[in-house]
């Protein structure tokens, strides 16, 4: 304990000392630091605190130092955290490499990708997007059809990945494909490529939000070098579930940032008080109610780790992705109630386009379909 | 009461159904959004739904209307629901009229009821002040003049408002916000000295209107019914609104089902259709029920606006909760069991949930009819 | 329609005449008037209202005069309904025997069925009772096991019933029987026979709410006369059906009689007004959401009625099943959380045990569950 | 905050888990019931609890008390929840030691919370009067005599007022019902002239009392805490009740879900279990679900009252909360799970949905607690 207490005084002062005050405020969606080749920072204390970070591999705290990682148990991350939400400082990275493929580097991966991938994606050099979903492989996952056909040292893809998040802007790919076709689900791979390689066209899909985070990715004779393959050929489908439980995790935590007002305050602010309560008697009560399960999932996700050894909250991540998800949706529902017709003018920065958003939040990183056959077959052994 | 369509209504609907089918649509929504229209709706539709004499549906025979009933007008409410068919229809034949109609003078009625009959004539109803509909909280002011009245004010989200010929004004004559006496209602011509109309674009690609009045004069002619006494004909009047938005939700929320019945149908994952999955199948049962239950009320809300039913307040509030609460199941329903698909703008699901969750808001959520109700029935 | 007035203004007049003051008020469920053989009338003025309708026939208004039915037509019963209501008279005669196998009788029996039967059900003379579902048969009513052994003129009946309504009190019953056993599903007949009968016995089923309105019935070599099978000898599902929609239709009416306070009423007693509104401001938004439910669902009885030429609702009573019995089961959510602790003591007419009592209404019958499925493969063409 | 369990927390809850197994059940509970045992609970599970020291979990040590934390005493009502284990282990251990071990004097203290320690001594706190709980609404009086106090009043629902040998009693030294100020708390013993005591079976076979109470002469050291001070402590007590009700709750809930997953694995019909169906496999997931955000917001509220944490109110609100909601959805799927069986007296599902609507009820539903939330949120 007394360690601990050493690490967070010591954390806390390096803080004080080195987060800058811009970057201790509430951060809107469009100031997050993505990282990645093209990255442009949108202020110079952005870069400064993503280098400051990164230089102690606060990036991936949990990372082993020897690839730039922060090398902390899991406790004194757990102080870190504490300290960086005590000062409201902002997130240094957004990134898929510290969240999905870093970790699964870290477990499944040669010593060689080790040394390639991981200090660039804990320094925020790489920017990573992810090659799973296909048209006619969604909630069925297992039953993706891109092609890479083994060519000796290396392979050739072929095929086309949907819903890649960012595939446009991300630097490298971590992607599923097909090494084997004469098994129906199996004969799975986890290879990773540039995204600059020859054959790789990635197309901005428009959602009904009227964004593009998203895009279908062509992948046309695409060369992966079979050392590029993270784990064993044709033993992808472990990895990739790994991935989807890290996934899940992180979706569980969708729109749980830091915000400039708290929901009660906002739907106080567009609609009054009457006799000390909100002038909306139901939206009252919907936004008690909201709350509570908001705490009530926080507590979850803390109380799953403090159980968990390992790294990954394994199958409970089935749960905090389908219980973050509707209540992020939730939010935006009472967001637009609370705002009415402000909410619904087609501007650049309407809640309308986030409500719209939020709507996939349900059907991203495995519906939640998915998630409930997850939880009853794995966890309640029922089917 | 007869909860069943009589030949005459069941017509109209068969001809709604038929012709807005083939002429509207999501996909004319997409063209009218993409090519930036300024009106919000399609010219040639709305010519052509005068045409079909549906702008003349509600108005009495002796001001060269046809006379047909509420529940007539709402089977194309319902059907303009299922094909997304924006035009001035709502605001000018189904607000604007039953205002006139029931509140305005004979001078009134003869001089704006056959114009609108022919489609010469468009109405947008200028209430809201605030992002959150509240009819009782009417700032914008009338003070007596010489030879009339001066208007003050500014509203927001006026359906139509950016097209509409004439915006009937719903102003405060006398007392404060809040108060129901002292409402009065006024006919102002859009171009009138000191008004200022700008147009915003609204999530469903409609268009309304941001209206300012500025030292606007007005002849005691243009006042609609009697000085301070507009909020029940205003009341009367979103009653109206609200039962025909009902009919438009349901209208919605039907196709909606039908649509992601026939998807369940088709797609395959695990090899098989997803309409075979029980957990998919007894979620769309259970939607299909409540659109059912939702059915009734609006026939019934109708019914009842046609046989001038006593409590109609009551039964305008039971129809709109339960429309918007359906409407809101089943659009949400419909994009999660699409799965991605539903969620990208090439798809046509998203249109629906867009103009659903306007129609849910305009005059009051199912939240602002619910607290409405208990209101009503004194508790 | 002048027709209609004048039959509407001649049943007012009737019904002023000859409904009894004692008939026209709320009425407790333990007043409910059953008849059959041993029925103990509750009062004078209740034996001599169900004698004084079942004279004109209209304990059963559109079955047929000659049957001692009230021969009316869909219009005119509708009328009766509204001019019954309007005066709030009791219902005259609680039946299964005209709500459901009077029906069935009629639809699907012989003349020697219908002149046996018919009469004795109009006038309240015989109770019946329903043997459907097994302890193995249960939402797979299909798989029962019941066993009608051939013997020439007549069956030998071997099984076990449960959940038979009022067995213990009935006279006589309609019973789903095994005729062929050679085939999985089918080869069910449907017997009628005296509840006196040697080898019927029946054990009254102590439910949560301490009460027993349900049975297991033994059926232990019981012999059935072959002309008491209603319709064809094997074929009797297709009619199990035809009944099981007039038991849905009639469960969708559950709780759906006049009482002496609407709930917002006794609520409001219980929990009084602040500012105008019921002091319990969630409770408040509950009970307005279920008088517009409870609405909802009558105008949609009414409009499911309306849009049928036929008797029967069809598959339409899945719905009304489903949604009825839910709303009943709110009603009682709604009634003891209005009277709190006042609800929770055991006495014998404590709300409590109307509440427990409810959670069975979306069991009995054919589960909700079993509705939905109706309304998936038959409506919504799925599965 | 820690959200595991310590080595002696998870001690207590592993013994209370293998004892109550072994000693409680719903087959003691309907011994208790159908023998018409006039406690309401069997006293020999009492001793037994008595010998394991639970009464002593929450009394400091300096008062023979075993010190632990509100999370171990937590686990020993998890677990009662889980064996429906009646006991006057709640009014006395749990919400009669909190009362008395933070606002007693010394001397108080020392007289009483040995005595509990040793199992010597029960209590009940006797606060509603209505039938709905709430605790601003005391009526029963105290009026100062020449040498203490006279109460007047009448309580109901005191939960183990039948057995108590010491009452607690909430009574109103000034101001009037509705007021925060002007609360007292007094300890009155059972056998004192002017209480009357009458038992009401209630519907999870437990017994509580009325109480009436006719010019009651009270010293002044009978007087708990400050005189017209009792609002905080009592909010406090009331606090610390409604987290060990939701950890009752939880544990009910828990095993209603474990019975009814056991049951869709067993029960067959069309020639498969039923937990092959997937509707029922999503709504047991989700109700999964539901129980593990339940959990967590136990286990959090619990180290809360432990930490002394001073948003204890907002903290019991959340979790009465989330625990009624989820022990309501639980005790309705398991009924509707289990089917026609589980509506029979023979089974035993219908003893939790029984418990856990009165533990519900007990010091305010989830209404009360979410109206609580939003007041005390400030909005």
């Amino acid at each position: 304990m007394s360690d601990l207490t050493t690490f967070r005084e010591d954390t806390r002062q390096w803080l004080e000392e080195h987060c800058p005050a811009s970057m201790r405020t509430y951060m809107p969606e469009s100031e997050k630091c993505w990282g990645g080749r093209d990255y442009k920072f949108s202020s110079d204390d952005q870069k400064l605190w993503l280098m400051r970070m990164a230089d102690r591999g606060w990036t991936a705290p949990t990372f082993p130092k020897e690839y730039g990682g922060g090398g902390l148990s899991k406790d004194e991350a757990k102080v870190l955290k504490e300290e960086l939400s005590a000062i409201t400082a902002r997130a240094p990275l957004a990134s898929m490499g510290t969240e999905m493929i870093g970790p699964a580097i870290l477990e499944f991966g040669t010593e060689a990708l080790k040394q390639q991938h991981l200090p660039a994606i804990i320094r925020g050099e790489i920017r990573w997007c992810q090659g799973y979903s296909e048209p006619n492989a969604g909630s069925d996952l297992a039953g993706l059809q891109a092609n890479a056909e083994d060519m000796g040292d290396h392979f050739i893809v072929n095929g086309q990945k949907v819903w890649t998040s960012y595939a446009d802007k991300s630097d490298w790919m971590f992607c599923l494909v097909k090494t084997d076709n004469s098994v129906k689900h199996g004969g799975i791979s986890l290879v990773l490529f540039d995204m600059k390689s020859p054959g790789v066209t990635a197309r901005p899909i428009k959602l009904i939000s009227g964004r593009s985070p998203f895009c279908e990715t062509f992948l046309d004779n695409v060369r992966v070098d079979k050392d590029q393959v993270v784990g064993e050929i044709n033993n992808g489908w472990t990895i990739a579930k790994y991935l989807l439980t890290h996934e899940r995790e992180m979706l569980g935590r969708i729109g749980n940032v830091p915000a400039e007002k708290t929901l009660s305050e906002r739907a106080t602010a567009s609609i009054g008080l009457k006799d000390g309560r909100l002038a909306d008697s139901a939206l009252r009560l919907e936004l008690a109610e909201w709350e509570i399960d908001f705490q009530s999932h926080q507590l979850t996700i803390e109380r799953v780790r403090d159980e968990t050894a390992a790294a990954s909250v394994g199958n409970s991540s089935a749960m905090l992705k389908l219980y973050g998800t509707q209540l992020n949706q939730r939010r935006r529902e009472l967001l637009i109630a609370s705002e009415g017709f402000d909410a619904m003018t087609w501007k650049e920065d309407s809640e309308a386009r986030l409500w719209l958003r939020s709507k996939g939040n349900t059907i991203e990183g495995g519906t939640s379909e998915v998630q409930l056959n997850i939880i009853s077959r794995r966890i309640l052994g029922l089917g | 009461m007869q909860l069943i369509l009589n030949e005459e209504e069941q017509m109209v609907r068969e001809s709604a159904q038929s012709f807005l089918a083939d002429n509207a649509g999501p996909s004319l929504l997409r063209e009218i959004r993409d090519s930036n229209n300024s009106l919000g709706y399609s010219e040639k539709l709305w010519q052509q739904m005068i045409e079909l004499g549906w702008p003349s549906l509600l108005i009495p025979e002796q001001f060269d209307g046809l006379g047909f009933s509420h529940v007539a007008m709402g089977q194309i409410m319902e059907q303009a629901g299922c094909h997304l068919a924006n035009s001035p229809m709502f605001a000018t034949a189904v607000l604007g009229v039953s205002i006139l109609s029931k509140e305005g003078n004979e001078q009134q009625k003869s001089q704006w009821l056959p114009k609108i009959a022919m489609g010469n004539l468009t109405l947008a109803l200028a209430l809201d002040e605030t992002a959150r509909p509240d009819p009782l909280n009417i700032a914008t002011s009338v003070t007596k003049s010489t030879d009339g009245f001066i208007l003050n004010g500014n509203k927001s989200m006026v359906i139509d408002g950016q097209i509409a010929d004439q915006l009937i004004v719903v102003a405060r004559s006398s007392g404060k916000p809040g108060d129901r006496q002292g409402i009065s209602l006024f006919v102002v011509p859009r171009k009138t000295a000191g008004v200022e109309i700008t147009s915003t674009l609204i999530m469903d690609s409609r268009i309304t209107a941001n209206i300012s009045f500025s030292g606007v004069a007005l002849r005691e002619d243009q006042l609609i019914g009697t000085i301070d006494q507009g909020m029940d004909p205003l009341t009367s009047a979103l009653n109206v609104a609200n039962i025909h938005l009902s009919a438009e939700l349901l209208g919605i929320a039907n196709e909606c089902l039908h649509r992601t019945v026939g998807y369940l149908k088709d797609r395959k994952q695990f090899g098989v259709n997803i309409g075979s999955f029980q957990a998919l199948q007894h979620r769309a049962a259970s939607l299909w029920s409540d659109i059912e239950l939702c059915k009734s009320t609006v026939m019934a809300a109708l019914r009842s606006l046609d046989e001038s039913a006593a409590d109609a307040s009551l039964i305008a509030s039971i129809a709109k909760v339960k429309a918007c609460k359906v409407a809101q199941l089943a659009t949400n329903e419909s994009i999660q069991m699409h799965g991605g698909i539903g969620m990208t703008d090439e798809f046509d699901i998203g249109f629906f949930i867009k103009r659903a969750r306007i129609a849910q808001m305009l005059f009051g959520d199912h939240r602002y009819h619910l607290n409405r109700y208990a209101e009503l029935s004194g508790y």
